[in-house]
C-alpha cells in the first residue's frame, strides 16, 4: 500500500513537469489526497488514537542494491497527522496564486514524497536518503525566488545540516554494525556523545533553533507562499521528528546524562529554545515586512518544542508534540493568508498595507482565528500546548527558561496585534481589492479546521501522542477528552467553554438590545478637522514602526543580528584561505624547495621513531 | 544707530532707526542688515494710506548685538502694484506675505503659498482695506440669517 | 423615540452624569480650571470632562466663533451622540460680543447649532458657569433641553444657515436666490 | 459531575458574578472619591458609578464601525467575567480548581485584545497609538508579575491558585505569602505590576486624554462606552483579589460553614479595598510617565527585584 502511493506521487511529479498550470494542480491535488485517505483508513483500521506497537506495516524497496525500508511507527503516524494533511490544502491554495506552471508543482511533489520518506524510515539509510531529497527539492523550490541572499544561505546551511547528520549516522553505524532503528543503542562515551550532539545541531538547523537560524528569516521572505507555508509548517517539524528520534527513541537524551553527569545537557537545550522563543519574538513585532514578521514569529514557536524536548518530563515533551501539531496548522493558515493579501494587494510591507480585512473578510476571520491559537488564548487549542510546557517548566524547577517562556507568550500578543491591525485593519487604504478567491479561501479554511477540534478536546490529541510517547519511553499523562489533570493543576476546557457562554449573556444582551449605526470610514474623531476640506486624503495609518519606543531601546541589542557573526566567519575563512594560497608563487625553484624540505621532515621523523 | 550708517540714510524715531527705501533697493538693504547681526525678523507690517492712495509696507528687524530696531519702510501704489517676495531670506516671511495679502490684496511674486489664510469662502474684496465698509457687510451677511423659532403650533 | 418615553432612570442618570467636551475658542478656558478644581469642583455633580465628542453628552463652546471655527465646531457636535447639549460661555457667542462689527465673526450661535443655555458676561465667573450646569440638569429633569431634537427637525434650515454663514452669502444675493427659485 | 452540582456551581458564579459588578461599580465612585478627597474636593457621590453606567447604556445613539468594532464589546466584558470566574473568592472557590494562575494571566489578555480589535477596526491613529502602548505597558508589568507568580508557584510547588490560597491560610493570619521574607520584596514588586494593570495614574499611558485623545476608547460611545466602564470596574475586583490571592492568603481566615464563609468575604472585601485604596494614593501622587520610562522601569529596575526574590525563593526551595 505505502509503496503504491509514493511510487504515485513520483510519478505525478514527472508529469506535472510537462503539463499546464490547472491541470498540474490538479493532479498535485489529486495525488496529494492519496496519503491523507491512507491515513485515514488505517486509522479507521487500526483506531483513531491506539496503534499498538507491535503491528507495523513495514515493506522494503529494493534499488539498485539498496533495498529502502519503510514502516509506520506511531512517531510516524503522529507526524504524519501533522504534515500530510497540509498539502493538498496547499495544493488548493496554490491553484489560483500561480499564473504559470514554471516548475512549482513538481518539486513540492518531490518535497512531500520525500517527508513521507523520512517520516516512515525504519532505517539511518533511508532517513538519510530522503532527507537528502527533502533538502534538494526544496533548494529547488527557494531557488525560484532569484534572491541571491536567500538561496546562497538555504543552501550553506541545508548542506551543513545534511553534514551534520551524515558525520552523526557514520559514527553511529561505526558502533553497531547494522542502521536499523531499533536496534541501535548509543553507546555513553565521547563518540556516542559526538554523534548524538551533531545529529541534534544537524536537525536543529532544519526546525530553526536560535543560533543556526540564521537562513530563515531570507528564505520564508523571499520565496513565495504556498512554499514556506508547507516549509514553515511541515518541514520544518521534521527537525524535531529527528530531534525526538534521537532523544528519547535511541534513549539519546539518558546518554548525554550518564556522560555529562554534573551539567545536564537537555538543560542548555531547553535554554536554546528559550532564548529563540524570546529573541525571536523582540525581533518579530520590530518588522515591517509581513512575512519576515512571520518568519521570526515561527522561529519562536518553534523554540516551544525545543523547550519542550529540553525539559524531557512526560508534561513537557506532550506539551512540544502538541505545539507542533499546531505551529503546522496556524503559521501554514497565516503564510497563506500573506499570500493572498499579497495576490490582492501586491504589497508586503505593513506600512504600505492597511484596511485589507474590511474587503477580505473570510481571509480576516481565517487570520483572526490562527493568530488567536498562535497567542494562546484560552480557548484555543494553542494554549492546552502552551499550559503543559508551562506547567512542565515549573514542575521541572527551571527559573531561568520559565519567566522568558512566559514573556515570549505575551511578545506574541504584540506582533500578532501588528500583523491584524497593520494589514487588516486602521485606516481603509485598499477600498476596493476583492475577497480572494474562493479556492485560496476555502484552504484557509480547511487548514483552520483541525484546530477548531482540538479546540474544545484537548484529550484527543494527548490520546493521538499517547504511543507516540510509549516509543519513547515516556509516561503519558492522565486525562479525558476534556480535563488534563497534572500534579499540579487541571485543566478543564469544558469549565472554560460554559463559563464563557455564560459570561457572553451580558455582552449579548447589551449589544442586543441598544440599536447602534454603523458610521462610514471618515467620520473619525480628527480633532474637529473636516476630511471633506481636503478631499478625504487624511493619512490615518498608524501602523508602520508601530512598536517605536521599544525599538529605540531594545532595538540596538539586536542589531548585529545572527548573520554577522557568520559574516564574521567567513571573512576569517577567507583571510586562512588568503594566507595558504601565498605558497603557491607558481616559481618552478619554490616548489622544488617544498620537496626537499618535505623529505627532510620524513627522515627527520624516521630518524625520531 | 548702526543701520543708518550701514545703509547710509534714514533718521532716528524715538529709539528705532526709521529708513525709507525703494522697492527695488529692499532685497539689497535686508540682505546687508541680516549679515551684520540683524538676525532677528521682527515683523512685516503694513497702513493703507486711502487717501494718498498708497500702502506702506514695513519690514521690522532686530539685532541682538547692538539691541536696535530697524523699520524698513517701502510705499506700494494700491491699484494692485506687486511686490517681490522676500521669502528665501527669512521662512516666516513668506506667511506674513500670505496675510497681507488675504488682508489688503497686495501680490508678492515668488511667495508659493497665496492661499486664503483665514477666510475659508471669501469672495469679497480683501477685507482690511480703509475702503472696506465692515458694518455693513455684517448687517447684509449675518444679517438677514433668520433665527430658527419653534413653530408654537407643534407644541413639542 | 418621543421624548416622554425616555424612561425616569435614564433621564435621571444622565442630569446626574454630564460629560463635557470643552471647545475653547476665545478667551473661555481661563475660566474652566476654579471650576473644575476644589473652589468649585463640578465633579461634585458627577462632570466630568472627557477628551472626545463620541463620549461626551455637554459641547461647552467658550468665547467668540470665527466662520472657520464654526465648520469644526459642527463637525465636533455632529459626531456627539445625542441626547446632546450645548451650554455657550460669554457674550461674543451670544451677540458677537464686542466683535459685533466683525467681517468673519458669528453673532449668534443659535442660529447654526441648537444651543440650550448661553451665559452671559466676558467671561462669566465660575459660579456663573456652575449655574449654568444646574440649570442645564434642571432643563434636563424637565424635559425641556431639546437641542437635539430640534437640530434633527429642523435639519435642512440649520444646514442652509451653515451654508451662507460659510459662504459669506449677501443679502443681494440671497434675493437671486429667492427668484431664481420660485 | 452530576448535573446538580454543576447547576449549583453555575448559579453561585453567576451570583458572584453580579457581586462582582456591584462592588466593582462601587469601587469606581468611592476611588473618585478617594481621589477628590486627596484634592481636597467634595468628589462625586459614591454611587457614581452606577449613574455614569446608567447613563451611558441609555444614550439614543450608538456610533460603531462595523463588525470588529462590535467584538470589542463582546470581548471585554465575556474575557473579565471568565477570569473572575476562575478566581477563588474569599475563599469561596468558584471555577478555580478548573483552571490555575497560567488560565488567568492569558483570561485577562483577552479584554486587552478585544480592545485591540475594537480600536483597530475604528481606524483612528489615536486609538492605534493608544493600543501600542496598552501592548507594551503589558508587555513590560507581565515580566517582574511573572517572575515574582514563579516564585510563588515553585514555593508552594503547584499553579493553582486555590491550592495557593489553601496553603496560605494552613493557620490563619501567620501563614500568608506576605509574611515570607522573599515575598515581602515580591509583594512590592506585584504591587508596582498592579498599578500598571489598573492602569492607575503614572501608568495610565494608554488611555491618556490629553496626549492620545483617551487611546483606544476614541471612539467608543454610548453602550460601547459604558460595557468598558463595566469591564473597568470588574478589572479592578479581579485584578486586586487576583493579588489579594497570591499575597495575603485570598482573606480565608477561618474554615467551616456559613459563618466562616461570611468572615471570610468580609475579610477579603477589606483586603481588595486596603489594596485599591493604596494603588490610588499612588495615582495622586506621580504625573503619567512616557512609555518608554514605565517600560525602563519594569524590565530593569523591577525586573532585578523580581529575580532576587525568584533565586531567594530557588535557594530555600531546593
Amino acid at each position: 500500500m505505502l509503496d503504491i502511493i509514493l511510487a504515485e506521487i513520483l510519478v505525478a511529479a514527472i508529469i506535472t513537469f510537462f503539463v499546464g498550470r490547472k491541470l498540474a494542480a490538479i493532479i498535485a491535488m489529486a495525488v496529494s489526497i492519496l496519503p491523507l485517505i491512507a491515513l485515514l483508513d488505517w486509522a479507521s483500521l487500526y483506531g483513531f488514537n491506539i496503534i499498538h506497537l507491535g503491528i507495523e506495516k513495514s515493506i522494503s524497496i529494493p534499488i539498485a542494491g539498496v533495498s529502502l525500508n519503510l514502516a509506520i511507527t506511531p512517531l510516524g503516524w503522529f507526524f504524519a497527522l501533522m504534515i500530510i494533511p497540509l498539502f493538498p490544502a496547499i495544493m488548493l491554495f496554490s491553484y489560483s496564486f500561480y499564473k504559470k506552471n514554471d516548475g512549482f508543482y513538481p518539486f513540492m511533489l518531490l518535497a512531500l514524497l520525500s517527508s513521507i520518506g523520512i517520516i516512515m524510515a525504519k532505517d539511518m539509510l533511508t532517513f538519510f536518503l530522503f532527507w537528502e531529497m527533502m533538502s534538494w527539492s526544496s533548494f529547488l523550490l527557494v531557488y525560484r525566488s532569484r534572491d541571491k541572499e536567500a538561496v546562497m544561505s538555504y543552501f550553506i546551511f541545508s548542506s551543513l545540516s545534511a553534514f551534520l547528520i551524515f558525520l552523526g549516522i557514520l559514527i553511529i553505524y561505526q558502533q553497531n554494525a547494522s542502521l536499523l532503528l531499533s536496534s541501535i543503542n548509543i553507546e555513553s562515551n565521547a563518540y556516542g556523545v559526538v554523534a548524538i550532539i551533531s545529529l541534534i545541531a544537524g536537525f536543529a538547523i532544519k526546525s530553526v533553533l536560535m543560533p543556526l537560524h540564521a537562513w530563515a528569516p531570507y528564505v520564508y521572505s523571499k520565496s513565495d507562499e504556498p512554499f514556506v507555508a508547507f516549509l514553515a509548517g511541515g518541514l520544518s517539524k521534521l527537525g524535531y521528528y529527528g530531534m525526538f528520534l534521537i532523544l528519547f527513541i535511541l534513549a539519546g537524551a539518558k546518554v548525554l546524562e550518564t556522560y555529562f553527569t554534573n551539567l545536564s545537557p537537555n538543560y542548555i537545550l531547553a535554554v536554546f529554545g528559550a532564548l529563540s522563543a524570546f529573541i525571536a519574538t523582540l525581533i518579530a513585532f520590530m518588522q515591517d515586512d509581513m512575512r519576515k514578521l512571520l518568519a521570526y514569529s515561527s522561529i519562536g514557536q518553534l523554540g516551544y518544542i525545543a523547550i519542550g524536548f529540553g525539559i524531557g518530563t512526560p508534561l513537557a515533551v506532550s506539551g512540544a508534540l502538541f505545539q507542533a501539531f499546531n505551529h503546522a496548522f496556524f503559521k501554514a493558515v497565516l503564510f497563506l493568508a500573506a499570500g493572498a493579501v499579497a495576490y490582492r494587494t501586491g504589497k508586503w510591507k505593513i506600512s504600505e498595507l492597511g484596511g485589507v480585512g474590511y474587503r477580505m473578510p473570510f481571509t480576516f476571520m481565517a487570520t483572526l482565528f490562527a493568530i488567536f491559537t498562535l497567542a494562546a488564548i484560552p480557548i484555543t487549542s494553542g494554549f492546552a500546548a502552551k499550559w503543559l510546557l508551562y506547567e512542565s517548566a515549573i514542575d521541572a524547577k527551571y527559573i531561568f527558561v520559565a519567566p522568558i517562556m512566559l514573556i515570549a507568550g505575551v511578545g506574541a500578543f504584540l506582533y500578532s496585534f501588528r500583523i491584524l491591525y497593520g494589514v487588516f485593519l486602521g485606516e481603509n487604504r485598499y477600498p476596493n481589492i476583492k475577497e480572494a478567491p474562493k479556492s485560496m479561501v476555502a484552504a484557509m479554511f480547511i487548514l483552520v479546521m483541525p484546530l477548531l477540534i482540538f479546540l474544545i478536546f484537548p484529550g484527543y490529541m494527548l490520546d493521538m501522542m499517547h504511543d507516540a510517547l510509549i516509543s519513547g519511553n515516556i509516561a503519558t499523562l492522565n486525562h479525558n477528552a476534556f480535563v488534563i489533570e497534572t500534579s499540579l493543576a487541571s485543566y478543564n476546557t469544558i469549565a472554560v467553554i460554559v463559563a464563557l457562554m455564560i459570561a457572553l449573556i451580558p455582552a449579548i444582551l447589551i449589544y442586543k438590545t441598544r440599536k447602534h449605526r454603523v458610521v462610514d470610514f471618515m467620520d473619525n474623531y480628527l480633532a474637529g478637522e473636516l476630511p471633506e476640506l481636503y478631499d478625504n486624503k487624511i493619512s490615518m495609518h498608524a501602523a508602520s514602526r508601530f512598536y517605536k519606543p521599544i525599538e529605540e531601546i531594545i532595538g540596538p541589542y539586536f542589531e548585529p543580528g545572527t548573520m554577522s557573526y557568520y559574516m564574521a566567519i567567513y571573512r576569517g575563512l577567507k583571510a586562512i584561505s588568503d594566507a595558504v594560497r601565498k605558497i603557491y608563487t607558481g616559481k618552478a625553484g619554490d616548489y622544488a624547495i617544498y620537496v626537499t624540505l618535505f623529505l627532510l621532515i620524513i627522515m627527520g621523523w624516521f630518524i625520531w621513531m | 544707530m548702526k543701520a543708518i550708517e550701514l545703509l547710509g540714510k534714514g533718521e532716528e524715531m524715538n529709539g528705532r532707526a526709521y529708513v525709507k527705501i525703494d522697492k527695488s533697493e529692499l532685497e539689497e538693504a535686508i540682505k546687508t542688515l541680516k549679515e551684520n547681526g540683524y538676525n532677528h525678523f521682527v515683523m512685516l507690517s503694513c497702513i493703507d494710506w486711502l487717501d494718498d492712495g498708497e500702502f506702506e509696507l514695513v519690514y521690522h528687524l532686530w539685532s541682538y548685538e547692538e539691541r536696535e530696531h530697524v523699520m524698513l519702510s517701502v510705499r506700494v501704489a494700491r491699484d494692485g502694484e506687486s511686490m517681490p517676495s522676500m521669502h528665501e531670506l527669512f521662512p516666516q516671511i513668506e506667511t506674513y506675505e500670505r496675510e497681507i495679502h488675504e488682508m489688503y490684496g497686495i501680490k508678492f511674486e515668488g511667495n508659493p503659498r497665496l492661499t486664503p489664510f483665514f477666510l475659508e469662502g471669501w469672495r469679497d474684496m480683501p477685507p482690511m482695506r480703509k475702503d472696506f465698509d465692515s458694518r455693513k457687510f455684517t448687517k447684509d451677511v449675518f444679517g438677514n440669517i433668520s433665527t430658527i423659532e419653534e413653530e408654537e403650533d407643534e407644541g413639542i | 423615540m418621543r421624548y416622554e418615553e425616555w424612561s425616569g432612570i435614564a433621564r435621571k442618570a444622565s442630569k446626574r452624569s454630564l460629560w463635557m467636551v470643552h471647545f475653547c475658542t476665545g478667551c473661555g478656558a481661563i475660566e474652566m480650571p476654579p471650576v473644575m478644581t476644589s473652589r468649585y469642583d463640578m465633579e461634585r455633580f458627577g462632570i466630568a470632562s472627557m477628551a472626545t465628542p463620541r463620549q461626551a453628552d455637554v459641547l461647552l463652546i467658550t468665547g467668540y466663533l470665527t466662520v472657520k471655527t464654526l465648520k469644526r465646531v459642527v463637525q465636533v457636535y455632529e459626531q456627539m451622540q445625542s441626547p446632546k447639549y450645548v451650554i455657550a460661555l460669554g457674550s461674543c457667542t451670544m451677540n458677537g460680543g464686542m466683535y459685533w462689527d466683525s467681517y468673519n465673526t458669528i453673532k449668534r450661535l443659535d442660529k447654526y447649532i441648537p444651543v440650550d443655555i448661553y451665559v452671559a458676561g466676558c467671561m462669566p465667573r465660575p459660579e456663573g458657569i456652575m449655574n449654568a450646569f444646574l440649570k442645564l440638569m434642571k432643563l434636563i429633569d424637565e424635559g425641556k433641553a431639546r437641542g437635539w431634537e430640534r437640530y434633527k427637525k429642523y435639519y435642512e434650515r440649520y444646514k442652509k444657515n451653515q451654508e451662507m454663514a460659510f459662504n459669506f452669502v449677501k443679502k443681494e444675493e440671497k434675493e437671486e436666490e429667492k427668484n431664481e427659485g420660485d | 459531575m452530576d448535573v446538580s452540582a454543576i447547576m449549583i456551581k453555575s448559579a453561585v458564579v453567576i451570583a458572584y458574578a453580579f457581586i462582582g459588578t456591584f462592588i466593582g461599580l462601587l469601587f469606581l465612585g468611592v476611588g473618585r472619591k478617594i481621589v477628590a478627597r486627596v484634592h481636597n474636593r467634595v468628589g462625586p457621590p459614591f454611587y457614581q458609578g452606577f449613574i455614569d453606567v446608567a447613563k451611558l447604556l441609555s444614550k439614543k445613539t450608538n456610533i460603531s464601525h462595523g463588525w470588529i468594532f462590535d467584538l470589542a464589546l463582546l470581548f471585554s466584558i465575556s474575557g473579565i467575567l471568565l477570569a473572575f470566574a476562575f478566581l477563588p473568592v474569599g475563599g469561596i472557590k468558584l471555577l478555580s480548581t478548573d483552571g490555575d494562575a497560567f488560565l488567568v494571566l492569558y483570561l485577562l489578555a483577552i479584554p486587552a485584545l478585544g480592545f485591540a480589535l475594537g480600536a483597530g477596526a475604528s481606524g483612528n491613529p489615536n486609538a492605534g497609538i493608544g493600543v501600542m502602548r496598552a501592548l507594551v505597558m503589558m508587555l513590560s508589568y507581565e515580566l517582574p508579575f511573572v517572575i515574582t507568580m514563579i516564585a510563588l508557584m515553585i514555593y508552594y510547588d503547584t499553579t493553582s491558585i486555590a491550592r495557593i490560597v489553601e496553603l496560605q491560610s494552613v493557620n490563619g493570619i501567620s501563614s500568608w505569602a506576605i509574611f515570607i521574607p522573599p515575598f515581602m520584596l515580591a509583594a512590592a514588586v506585584a504591587d508596582m505590576a498592579l498599578q500598571g494593570m489598573l492602569m492607575e495614574q503614572p501608568f495610565d499611558i494608554p488611555v491618556a486624554p490629553h496626549e492620545i485623545a483617551s487611546g483606544p476608547m476614541v471612539e467608543f460611545g454610548g453602550k460601547y462606552l459604558g460595557t468598558l466602564m463595566l469591564y473597568k470596574a470588574i478589572s479592578i475586583v479581579v485584578e486586586t483579589t487576583l493579588f489579594v490571592d497570591f499575597f495575603l492568603g485570598g482573606g480565608v481566615i477561618m474554615h467551616g460553614g456559613i459563618v466562616a464563609n461570611i468572615a471570610n468575604f468580609i475579610v477579603w472585601f477589606v483586603l481588595i479595598f486596603i489594596v485599591f485604596t493604596l494603588s490610588l494614593l499612588i495615582n495622586t501622587a506621580f504625573p503619567r510617565f512616557r512609555i518608554e520610562q514605565a517600560f525602563t522601569f519594569y524590565w530593569k529596575y523591577e525586573a532585578i527585584l523580581a529575580t532576587v526574590a525568584l533565586i531567594w525563593v530557588y535557594w530555600m526551595v531546593i
